[in-house]
């Protein structure tokens, strides 16, 4: 075994080249997104192997979700993933409101889809920053977290909380909203459309930000159906697959808005679709204020400690991250027999260990940012 | 500097007129050391979008000169932003390890002070305080922004009663050896660490 | 902090319920079985008005958060704006005053100078005291325009960078917009454990830092400073600080491969590819500003550059294509020089960590940032001397303001720029970086040699 | 197409897969008769019917309710409760409910055209459990079964690197099994 003098602590007898060096990205590095290592064996400046390391954060959701009622289980859910809160929330409610068979009012899906679109555009603005940062820009941050803070703010008004919201419910939401609070949204709205295109101008179309992500990272269509990727990541490479129209949910199919799709699956286009989202969730939430009718937002006859019917359900949303899926099981106790979350940065970050191999130390990070992934919701 | 952290202040409080001198060091010390903590950019699970949001715009750490280091030698106070799972464990000893004295720890969140929502589950830390030694807690689930800087300013009001004359100015940790591990678990290999990488490579 | 007391005294009846109001109390079945602690017996399907959630907790909210849309609408409406442009002009207002009234400093060293030599002859000392002491001075004055340098500019990157990224910066250190902030960073750092990690080298960790700042003060003392305000008067001036700022990509190298890192190693092998390569465009830039002036002082070299042309004053920047091309590029390599964004890839925040320096801590590490921002004041002052003529006024009319206060304001000018691009741009790839280089900016950095050549042939 | 259609070209198609008894909600539930067919009727699914995208790999332990020494229960000093007391309900057995030492494994698979999704289960025994690796067919199965065998306790014959994925290396017993029993480490004291 020729160990190479740079690699001398490798536990395992590995064939390595006398030019390979070994390198751990984390679990603690300002660009990991939390508590992810990757194992990277370079040669030079070039990846010749990665591997990801998981488990970091592996809270066992799925153990405590066995022994907790279902309005608690809720809470679990916000803690996946904790940037984009409610669709999680709203993940579990649909799974295990098929099971129970309780039926949202109309008022009640108009405020999960506002709430969600809201905080897709909130997600996508901390990623649209911290890929800023990644890419060594860091001021797009500092303004994705000004806008963001508004939307927490909005979010605050109705729920009381900022990240962790628990704002929807099982058969509905928690609270309705104020005519104030729909006043002050659409001054968000107002407000940020604008903001769009100056970050157009600040870093999507900046020459540097272009050159560094534009022929990176490539995932052929092929590959990425393959590897189950979903949300931007799938999109980004021209899949057109969005659970808000391929199978439809609290009434998305009523509204107007297109899936912006990417050519060729480059980094940059993953980034531009998540950009590109941004408007349409404005364009979303927009459809959805005016559609805020008069009426209840609970549905009759949630039970304080839901028992349902033995049988299994799946539901999914299209979360920030993408296709987000719960399967639950009930054997008629008050707490899911069985919780399995379909994790979308799960299968996101999978990937990695193909798509590093072959490029720059430099551009681990952008493809690694690209991907756009959330720690608590890949090690649940 | 260590020698003369360390050996002087006990020299100076035997001089005529030391302890008066140590008085006033001990005031300019404390205020370079409360005006510029440095905390990693560490954040493990939900309360790091909060820590990031305490850096940005609207909260802006800079104003009382927090600003994030990348490396842990640049550190001077680590803020556990999270969920400290078993896995993780081991990393956050050895980053605690290579932060130079004096260094304080602020445990953000309930994940962090006890396990929080996850108080009984496999692999969940119940508290950051069973393996490194922390000078502030934070509660909440994840605390907002405002209760971060409020932890900073209690740290730095702690910081305000530490003197040079006791352990070298660095806080009791050093006395009580936080250089080895504390809690009495036997050093591993880590796995953050490149010594010890439990990834098949080749 | 204060909310939830302030919450707590606007509801008057503090019950268990306090996050139902009132009209959920009565509310039917439907929404109390999950939030309300007692759910009414179940009423008749009658709708009854839905719950909202804390309303004064939302109308706390709305009223007491900051929103930047009034600010975004018309910024001068806002008072703090209209007073911040007012003391900005005060300032600069008196100093510019304050230079009038101090007048050329050359004149006060003359001055100084000849006290001093009195002095020594009423002593009846050696008459070699007298250069010998004067020599100490130039030489201390020097070495804290580099300490000094550090403390302001650091401080001023922060203030800048807090206020393009709307924020306000470091505010509480001593008190007026947190003036003292480098100064308590540096007591802090002072103080700091010093650790060596055990894979490192000890001598070449140690001396790395050494290595990598005493060029840059060393660098300094042909720098003019105003008209006549030199440490040294050299007559190569331009090659002797070229000679010096080179050697610190040593103590780079030196950092990232003594450190025993693998993420400094990494550091410290970009940052020879880049500091070697910049060295050339930054080098050959400059050419065509020498071949104008025929010197290389630098005091030669900026009174070439005085006079007027029809009130346009007579700097190389004004010159046709050449001189525009030539300070792009000087300005461009020696961002590259200083290892900023973007051009930082030695120290990639995101992803080498800290790069070259990540196992450094306390005062060690501080050398670097000392050496970085010297460097920066010395690439100000030089465009300032090179393209923008030195002390020269920009005004024919003006002859009151003396040269050094001109001085100041350019290079000032120019390390805002430093810090402008710093917090604008994404950074390059290390490849990018190298293409860059040799494909556009060396190229053109010929050519212009060539144009400055023709201009000179058929003047 | 419908599920309807689905389930008619599933019976021309496929004839040895049966619709399953307990039915996902909203969604058609086929049930493979034996292990030994799965990786040809996945490949056939795939390449004729054309559910190129695996959506899910998932596992339900039908062993019984969960036991509550999988969970720490040590009294935290922390947490203002009585001594031992434990504020989860414990899941107690529903009567008349099919309780088995089997393991069913649900995968999800769909077709992106034609917008029809298509759950897919087998039953295997809890004692070696195993089943064929998919990793050949999807990669995103890669990570997936992992998980399911970190978790779950169920071996992926066939898969490249079947290890640990989620949990700790000093973790005993696979978390999700209903009889799994924490043992203590040195970081529960």
């Amino acid at each position: 075994m020729n160990k190479g003098a740079m690699a001398p602590d490798q536990e395992q007898d590995t064939p390595l080249k006398s030019d390979s060096m070994f390198i751990n990205l984390g679990p603690q590095h300002p660009s990991t997104h939390g508590v992810l290592r990757v194992g990277l064996t370079i040669d030079g400046e070039m990846i010749t192997k990665a591997v990801p390391d998981v488990g970091y954060l592996h809270r066992g959701t799925s153990k405590l979700a066995e022994v907790r009622g279902y309005h608690h289980c809720v809470v679990l859910t916000d803690r996946w993933d904790y940037v984009s809160a409610m669709p999680n929330n709203l993940v579990f409610c649909l799974a295990a409101e098929r099971l129970m068979g309780l039926n949202v009012p109309p008022r009640g899906d108009v405020l999960r889809v506002l709430m969600c679109e809201l905080n897709r555009i909130a997600s996508h603005l901390l990623f649209f920053g911290t890929y800023g940062i990644d890419i060594g820009a860091f001021t797009p941050f500092l303004y994705a977290f000004r806008e963001r803070e508004m939307i927490l703010d909005l979010f605050e008004m109705v729920s009381g909380a900022r990240l962790t919201y628990n704002y929807i419910r099982l058969g509905g939401v928690m609270v309705d909203v104020t005519d104030e609070w729909v006043a002050k949204c659409r001054e968000f709205i107002e407000y940020f459309k604008p903001r769009l295109d100056e970050y157009d101008t600040l870093l999507t179309y900046n020459p540097i930000f272009m050159a560094r992500t534009e022929k990176v990272g490539l995932i052929p269509p092929q590959t990425a159906v393959n590897w189950g990727l979903s949300g931007p990541n799938l999109r980004g490479s021209g899949v057109n697959y969005d659970v808000r129209k391929a199978d439809p949910y609290c009434g998305y199919e009523q509204y107007d808005f297109e899936i912006p799709l990417g050519k060729t699956g480059s980094c940059w286009d993953r980034y531009f679709c998540r950009v590109s989202e941004m408007r349409q969730s404005v364009r979303i939430v927009l459809q959805a204020l005016d559609k805020l009718a008069p009426g209840p937002v609970m549905a009759p006859g949630v039970a304080k400690v839901p028992k349902p019917q033995p049988g299994e359900a799946y539901a999914h949303v299209e979360g920030a991250r993408g296709d987000l899926g719960i399967f639950l099981v009930s054997d008629g106790q008050a707490s899911p027999y069985r919780m399995h979350v379909k994790a979308p940065s799960f299968m996101n970050l999978a990937i990695l260990q193909e798509l590093l191999v072959g490029n720059k130390v430099s551009d681990v990070i952008a493809i690694l940012g690209s991907t756009d992934i959330v720690l608590g919701e890949v090690d649940r | 500097m260590g020698i003369v952290i360390e050996k002087l202040p006990g020299i100076t409080k035997g001089l005529p007129g030391g302890e008066l001198l140590l008085t006033t060091a001990d005031y300019f010390v404390d205020l370079g050391r409360r005006a510029s903590l440095w905390p990693m950019t560490f954040g493990l699970a939900c309360c790091a979008i909060e820590m990031m949001g305490s850096y940005a715009s609207r909260f802006d750490f800079d104003r009382m000169g927090v600003i994030p280091r990348a490396s842990p030698r640049q550190a001077d106070v680590m803020i556990v932003a999270g969920t400290v799972c078993k896995k993780m464990a081991e990393p956050i000893l050895e980053i605690y390890h290579q932060m130079p004295e004096p260094r304080f720890v602020i445990s953000m969140g309930s994940c962090a002070n006890c396990g929080g929502p996850y108080y009984d589950s496999y692999s969940v830390l119940k508290g950051v305080d069973r393996i490194v030694p922390v000078d502030v807690y934070i509660a909440g689930c994840p605390p907002r922004p405002e209760a971060l800087q409020y932890a900073v300013v209690k740290l730095q009001e702690k910081i305000a009663r530490m003197k040079l004359s006791q352990a070298g100015g660095a806080s009791l940790q050093q006395e009580r050896g936080s250089r080895d591990v504390v809690g009495g678990a036997a050093p591993q290999p880590l796995p953050g660490s490149e010594t010890g990488p439990r990834i098949e490579v080749g | 902090m204060s909310e939830p007391a302030k919450e707590k005294e606007a509801v008057p009846a503090a019950t268990p319920a306090n996050v139902v109001p009132a009209g959920a109390a009565a509310a039917p079945a439907a929404a109390a079985g999950t939030v309300a602690p007692k759910p009414a017996p179940k009423a008749a399907a009658k709708p009854l008005p839905t719950p909202v959630f804390n309303e004064r907790h939302g109308k706390l909210i709305l009223n007491s958060r900051y929103w930047p849309t009034e600010l975004w609408k018309s910024p001068w409406s806002l008072p703090s704006y209209r007073k911040g442009a007012l003391v900005l002009f005060g300032l600069i207002a008196g100093i510019l005053l304050t230079g009038a009234a101090v007048g050329e400093l050359s004149r006060w060293a003359d001055k100084l100078y000849a006290l001093i030599a009195a002095f020594v002859a009423a002593r009846h000392w050696p008459a070699v005291t007298t250069d010998a002491v004067w020599d100490l001075i130039k030489i201390l004055i020097v070495l804290h325009v580099v300490l000094i340098n550090g403390l302001w500019a650091i401080w001023w990157e922060r203030k800048i960078s807090a206020h393009i990224q709307s924020r306000v910066g470091p505010t509480y250190a001593g008190g007026w917009h947190g003036w003292a902030q480098t100064l308590l960073d540096g007591v802090k750092l002072l103080l700091k454990e010093d650790i060596t990690p055990t894979a490192a080298d000890k001598w070449v960790h140690a001396l790395a830092p050494a290595i990598v700042v005493a060029p840059v003060i060393i660098a300094f003392a042909p720098v003019t400073f105003g008209k006549q305000l030199a440490a040294a008067n050299l007559d190569m001036g331009v090659l002797y600080i070229f000679a010096f700022a080179g050697i610190s990509v040593i103590g780079v190298i030196m950092a990232g491969w003594a450190s025993g890192n693998k993420y400094s190693l990494l550091g410290g092998l970009r940052a020879s590819a880049q500091l070697v390569s910049y060295e050339l465009p930054r080098g050959f830039s400059i050419v065509p500003v020498l071949m104008f002036a025929g010197s290389l002082n630098l005091s030669t070299i900026a009174d070439a550059q005085a006079g007027y042309w029809h009130g346009l004053p007579r700097w190389f920047i004004f010159y046709p294509v050449i001189g525009p091309l030539a300070f792009v590029i000087f300005l461009i390599a020696s961002v590259a020089e200083t290892n900023r964004t973007p051009f930082d890839i030695p120290e990639a925040e995101s992803e080498l960590v800290s790069g070259f320096h990540t196992e450094y801590s306390g005062m060690k590490w501080s050398i670097f940032f000392l050496a970085e921002y010297g460097y920066v004041l010395l690439a100000s002052f030089l465009l300032a001397t090179f393209f923008l003529g030195g002390g020269a006024s920009p005004f024919a009319f003006d002859h009151v303001i003396p040269s050094w206060i001109w001085m100041l304001g350019k290079a000032m000018l120019m390390m805002f720029t430093f810090l402008w691009i710093r917090w604008t741009f994404p950074r390059l790839r290390a490849d990018q970086l190298m293409d860059f280089n040799w494909k556009f900016l060396l190229p053109w950095s010929f050519a212009n040699i060539a144009f400055a050549g023709l201009f000179l042939l058929f003047r | 197409m419908t599920q309807d259609e689905l389930y008619s070209k599933l019976a021309a198609e496929l004839p040895h897969l049966e619709k399953a008894q307990t039915q996902v909600k909203d969604y058609l539930t086929m049930r493979l008769p034996s292990a030994d067919r799965l990786l040809e009727t996945v490949r056939a699914l795939k390449e004729r019917l054309g559910f190129d995208y695996l959506e899910m790999v998932s596992a339900t332990d039908w062993l019984g309710p969960v036991k509550p020494e999988g969970y720490i229960r040590n009294p935290n000093p922390i947490v203002f409760m009585a001594e031992g007391a434990t504020p989860q309900s414990i899941p107690t057995a529903t009567p008349n409910f099919p309780y088995r030492p089997m393991i069913e494994l649900v995968w999800m698979l769909a077709n992106i055209p034609e917008k029809i999704r298509l759950v897919l289960k087998l039953e295997v025994p809890r004692e070696d459990a195993a089943v064929p690796s998919l990793c050949g067919l999807f990669k995103a199965a890669d990570w997936q079964e992992r998980e399911i065998y970190d978790l779950m306790g169920v071996a992926f014959t066939g898969h490249p690197n079947l290890t640990k994925i989620l949990t700790p290396e000093f973790l005993q017993g696979h978390p999700l099994r209903k009889d799994y029993v924490h043992v203590k480490d040195r970081f529960d004291e």
